[in-house]
């Protein structure tokens, strides 16, 4: 699908999308988002990167296979529950460790956001495989 | 109460969108007819956003606006690529 | 004198949305006629674009109004950029992909003149 | 030093293959090492255990269930450990030389091993469900060993035939441990029989009696199951040596004789022991004279063994079932492994055929003869003192039912002979008589190596030994054993040594010699008893219920059975087929369930006025959006192209996302919105693939699909009305508002105000792992299977 127009808007549009996507998963955790939503809105960002380049493209921006994404999805939700563990504290309880950032004031990251990364990652990759063998193989 | 009356044009718009994409006689009607559907979802989402006051809604409307016209591109896409493979 | 400032201000932005909001409205029922009235494909395309943009334009504009914070009415900002970008883009490749299909167009056509530029690339 | 043994083994079964590759003909003597020093270890043991003691070991395994991982050696498991240890040591040297360059001897050594060890771990356990994992160990061994000559159909078929009946037999033992354990209360061995009166009092005991007899029976080929043990002689000959007949066939008699202290004054189980024992004597004895195949006549003489031993249990006379468990091991395996040396050596599987053989094999003749001999019961042999107290226990056994007991002796006496007639056949035969068919051997016959020679020579010497001088092995271990069999009442040990039952005439010893003389006779004159009995063997196959098993086996699994009739109604290929078949099932299902309990009836009364509270112009606009999804979903069913029907689903989807946000969800419209837009990309591309849309389905057919449409759409109707019924309690939403922001500072917070992520990511987020780990493998597969389909000429790509 070679328009140009819409090869001009998706380079416009493409790090919107992205950043847009990562926005809702940061905020996750008081107004609505979450890694699932955010995976999504970024898989169709790649998904209108796809339709206007063309597939191998999407592979070479993304330049790691789509499964090595996933593994390190997962490894990331997996990890998150460590502190938990080593806390004593069942497996994947959440640890907050707070500390204030310059100019924002007080800023807490917990276990939760390293898993809503490891979710969002994961719904991603998957989402992304999933469709771009599709649109390849058709 | 205006917003009310307002509600009920969008409302009636929405019927009208569909009938046409029921009818519509060649796919692109359709696939148009939908695009619209999908903005006056957006357009209702706005109007409950003030009706209930919750400014939240937004995000949502940013959302659809963004990945709605993805679905319509694909349509189109898969509509070029029928023609010639 | 603030107090009359309150009331005036209160009462117009209410006034404000609500004229918003109806122009919206009315410019949705417009593009949904449109899409109805419209011979062939194309003519109905423009015109729900058109008239869906700027509807749905106008409603997230209220919003705006409605609610007199910041970060709301930015957003509603970024709504209205976004939309006024990817609408036209779709109609584009709708069209587009339409034309190629050979969607029929309307007999009174005046002219065409995408008939010979484009070669089945 | 116990579990050290046991561990050893199966490690060494691991590594078997690997040492096999490693180390070629020399893995068998490093495999022997590990039985040998069981061997040995068990030796030391023997002393203090005949005395009554036992050694403990014990883990705690699954607390919750009361399983504990423990065992327990006493006089009968030290028996049986000496049995599996010794035999074995002397089968893997066996082994080591009759297997010589066969390609896949170092997966038999890792079966053999492999089984060694379960074997061991169950005559050790002292925990039921232990034991049982063990005996299902066991069973899949066999299998394997059994099936190991796979090529051949015949060893495919028999190995089969094994599993499934130990394995059927295995699952009721199963039934009747676990009603054990409820009526006992404990899973551990040793209390459930040092209390046998609670078992009496609870009426279940009967029924776990019955399924644990059922589960020894069949391992032990019992009279109605032992059709699998003459077919099992496809395997191997040291597989044949060890498993069926040292071991593996013995480990119901072990059950039988661990568990007899527990029921012992049962009338029931004494006759079914009894019967079944007597039955499987006389029949497997009978058969034996019937077989001129070396292995089939040793395979149904193991058989006619084993229903001596359950009989004698049965009777009440634990020394003797205790001196036929031991001198039945020691011949039968040496007479195995020679039949395995014939067979390798001389290539004639046939007695009859065969003949002369002393002059080219002497040790092999010998060993034969000792052994033959000691089945027959001839005096000074370990097999005479066996069968003398056979003879004694049936005569005046005490602990069975009196009123029949001539009975019994009648028939050990009869299988005596027919033993006898067995013993001769295998052991004298083809060796000292002439050779009556003209021809070569098919394989020049020459004395077997020194290592396949050194198990047999070692069993005939303690058969010889054990005979003369029972004190130095036989006597503590003959009266341990019977010891702990008996359990509470004290057995009356008769003396043991073969000279002085020779010598002190009784009734017993009158008998001893009827069946000798018989036996021979019989011997000699076995071509005219043949043809006599020919006749007859219409009626023995048929008790064999062999052919039962094969009627039922085909029934279930062969050609036109219920399996295959089965597939091709479900898995017929055509996805509506399977579709329909789904979703029909979970209407019945889930509907069946719903208006059984549910009553579904008053919930519809109860639910209508649920939402009074709404504006009314809200509940407007939703019976709008609700009525565009019927009007769409109709649609959809009408359209001609798919692409249409497409963008109609697309209409449900961006309604039902508008109906969210009514609903005040803002993250599940979103979710629902993005996921709508990306399942239609997906169902584009999916219809790009698929040929020219046509309708298949014919008239009826459709209106079938639609009648199962709508009763699953009234389904989700009613569980949605039915759950309005229910009144909600909120006490989980309270809790996750609590835990979410406490009120109170302090208690452990998640810090966040959209409940909905906290809850995914927070509370629940193991059960999202789980989610996205399962979406992770689901995305692998459908990228697997397309890139199948890939491989085959792709169209163009994307452009």
């Amino acid at each position: 699908m070679n328009s140009i127009i819409l090869r001009t808007a998706t380079r416009f549009m493409l790090p919107l999308l992205i950043i847009f996507s990562i926005i809702v998963l940061l905020r996750g955790h008081n107004q609505p988002g979450g890694g699932f939503v955010g995976g999504l809105l970024a898989t169709s960002a790649f998904m209108l990167y796809a339709m206007a380049f063309g597939v191998p493209a999407v592979y070479r921006i993304l330049r790691l296979p789509l499964t090595t994404y996933i593994a390190v999805g997962l490894g990331m939700a997996l990890v998150s529950g460590l502190p938990g563990l080593i806390e004593g504290s069942p497996f994947l309880y959440g640890q907050w460790v707070g500390f204030t950032v310059t100019g924002f004031g007080e800023l807490k990251i917990g276990t939760p956001l390293l898993f809503d990364i490891g979710v969002y990652l994961t719904v991603l990759s998957v989402c992304l495989l999933i469709l771009l063998t599709l649109a390849e193989d058709s | 109460v205006a917003m009310l009356f307002v509600l009920g044009t969008l409302a009636l718009a929405m019927i009208g969108c569909l009938i046409r994409l029921l009818l519509g006689p060649t796919l692109p009607d359709r696939v148009v007819a939908l695009d619209l559907l999908g903005m006056f979802a957006v357009a209702v989402i706005a109007l409950f956003a003030i009706l209930i006051g919750r400014p939240v809604l937004l995000s949502v409307c940013l959302i659809m606006g963004l990945i709605l016209f993805l679905g319509t591109a694909a349509f189109a896409l898969f509509l070029e690529r029928r023609a010639r493979p | 004198m603030n107090e009359f400032i309150t009331t005036a201000s209160v009462w117009l932005n209410y006034g404000l949305t609500m004229v918003l909001v109806l122009i919206g409205g009315f410019f949705s029922i417009m593009a949904a006629v449109g899409l109805l009235r419209m011979p062939d494909v194309y003519t109905r395309m423009q015109a729900a674009t058109k008239a869906g943009t700027l509807g749905v334009g106008c409603m997230v504009l209220a919003v705006a109004t409605h609610f007199t914070r910041l970060d709301v009415i930015l957003e509603s900002i970024l709504v209205i950029g976004m939309l006024f970008i990817t609408a036209p883009i779709a109609s584009h490749l709708i069209a587009r992909a339409a034309y190629f299909t050979g969607a029929p167009l309307w007999d009174k056509t005046a002219y065409d003149e995408m008939r010979g530029c484009y070669d089945a690339d | 030093m116990i579990v050290g043994t046991l561990a050893a083994i199966f490690l060494l079964a691991l590594l078997a293959p690997t040492l096999h590759r490693a180390m070629g003909r020399a893995t068998g003597y490093v495999l022997a090492i590990a039985p040998l020093v069981g061997f040995v270890y068990y030796l030391t043991q023997m002393t203090g255990v005949g005395a009554g003691g036992a050694t403990i070991v014990q883990w705690a395994w699954a607390d919750s269930l009361g399983v504990r991982f423990s065992f327990r050696v006493d006089a009968l498991s030290t028996l049986f450990a000496l049995l599996v240890t010794g035999v074995g040591t002397g089968i893997v040297l066996y082994a080591n030389s009759y297997l010589d360059g066969h390609p896949k001897r170092g997966r038999f050594f890792g079966y053999l091993m492999g089984f060694m060890g379960a074997m061991l771990g169950l005559v050790l356990a002292d925990d039921l469900i232990l034991l049982f994992i063990f005996w299902e160990l066991t069973s899949i061994t066999s299998y394997l060993l059994i099936g190991f000559d796979h090529e051949r159909e015949k060893a495919r078929k028999s190995a089969l035939q094994a599993l499934v009946i130990t394995g059927l037999g295995g699952l009721a033992m199963l039934a009747g441990m676990v009603l054990l354990g409820q009526i006992a209360g404990t899973y551990s061995v040793s209390e459930i029989v040092a209390n046998p009166s609670t078992l009496a009092a609870s009426p279940l005991t009967l029924g776990a009696m019955i399924l644990i007899l059922a589960g020894a029976f069949t391992k032990s080929a019992q009279f109605p199951f032992h059709f699998w043990l003459p077919n099992a002689m496809e395997a191997p000959s040291p597989v044949s040596a060890y498993l069926h007949s040292s071991t593996m066939v013995k480990a119901g008699v072990y059950l039988v004789a661990r568990m007899n202290p527990a029921f012992a004054d049962d009338p029931a189980w004494q006759w079914t022991l009894a019967g079944f024992g007597g039955a499987t004597m006389l029949l497997g004895s009978y058969l034996a004279t019937r077989q001129t195949y070396y292995k089939k006549v040793l395979a149904y003489t193991t058989v006619g063994s084993l229903g001596v031993m359950v009989m004698l249990i049965g009777l009440g006379a634990p020394q003797a079932a205790a001196a036929y468990i031991l001198a039945h091991a020691l011949f039968k395996g040496a007479l195995f492994l020679v039949a395995g040396i014939v067979d390798h050596e001389a290539g004639e599987k046939d007695t009859e055929r065969m003949g002369g053989l002393f002059g080219t094999m002497p040790v092999t003749a010998i060993i034969a003869l000792v052994s033959g001999l000691s089945m027959a019961g001839v005096p000074p042999l370990l097999g005479f003192v066996g069968k003398e107290l056979l003879l004694k226990g049936s005569l005046h056994a005490h602990g069975g039912p009196q009123e029949a007991l001539w009975l019994w002796a009648a028939i050990a006496t009869i299988s005596g002979a027919f033993m006898g007639v067995a013993g001769l056949q295998a052991g004298f035969r083809p060796f000292f008589m002439a050779r009556t068919v003209e021809g070569e051997f098919p394989k020049h016959p020459h004395e077997a190596p020194p290592p396949m020679l050194i198990g047999p020579i070692v069993l005939t010497a303690l058969t010889i030994v054990g005979g003369l001088v029972p004190a130095l092995f036989a006597v503590p271990l003959i009266n341990g054993t019977a010891a702990s069999i008996a359990g509470t009442h004290e057995p009356e040990l008769a003396k043991l040594s073969a000279i002085y039952l020779a010598t002190h005439p009784n009734m017993a010893l009158l008998l001893s010699g009827v069946a000798l003389t018989v036996g021979v006779a019989l011997f000699l004159a076995r071509g005219p008893w043949r043809r006599i009995t020919a006749p007859l063997d219409r009626f023995a196959s048929l008790a064999g219920c062999e052919r039962l098993y094969n009627v039922l086996f085909n029934g279930v699994v062969g050609p036109n059975s219920l399996a295959t009739f089965q597939t091709r109604l479900l898995q017929n290929g055509y996805l509506r087929v399977y579709v329909q078949v789904t979703v029909l099932t979970t209407i019945l299902l889930a509907g069946g369930l719903l208006f059984w309990q549910g009553g579904v009836v008053e919930s519809f009364r109860g639910a209508i006025p649920a939402k009074a509270n709404v504006a009314w112009t809200e509940l407007l606009f939703e019976a709008l959006l609700v009525g565009m999804i019927c009007v769409a979903a109709v649609a959809a069913t009408q359209m001609r192209g798919r692409l249409s029907t497409i963008a109609v689903l697309g209409v449900v989807g961006y309604s039902s996302a508008v109906i969210f946000v009514l609903f005040g969800a803002p993250d599940v419209a979103m979710t629902q919105f993005a996921v709508e837009t990306l399942t239609v990309i997906i169902f584009v591309f999916v219809v790009y693939h698929l040929p020219r849309f046509a309708v298949y389905s014919s008239k009826p057919a459709k209106f079938a699909d639609a009648a199962i449409g709508i009763a699953f759409g009234l389904l989700m109707a009613s569980f949605v009305v039915s759950s309005f019924a229910t009144t909600a309690d909120d006490g989980i939403s309270w809790f996750y508002n609590q835990a979410a922001l406490p009120d109170v500072p302090g208690q452990h917070a998640a810090y966040g105000r959209n409940l909905v992520n906290v809850i995914l990511v927070d509370f629940r987020a193991l059960d999202t792992l789980g989610e996205i780990a399962v979406l992770g493998l689901a995305a692998v597969g459908v990228y697997t299977l397309l890139r199948l389909r890939q491989d085959s000429p792709a169209q163009g790509g994307l452009a």
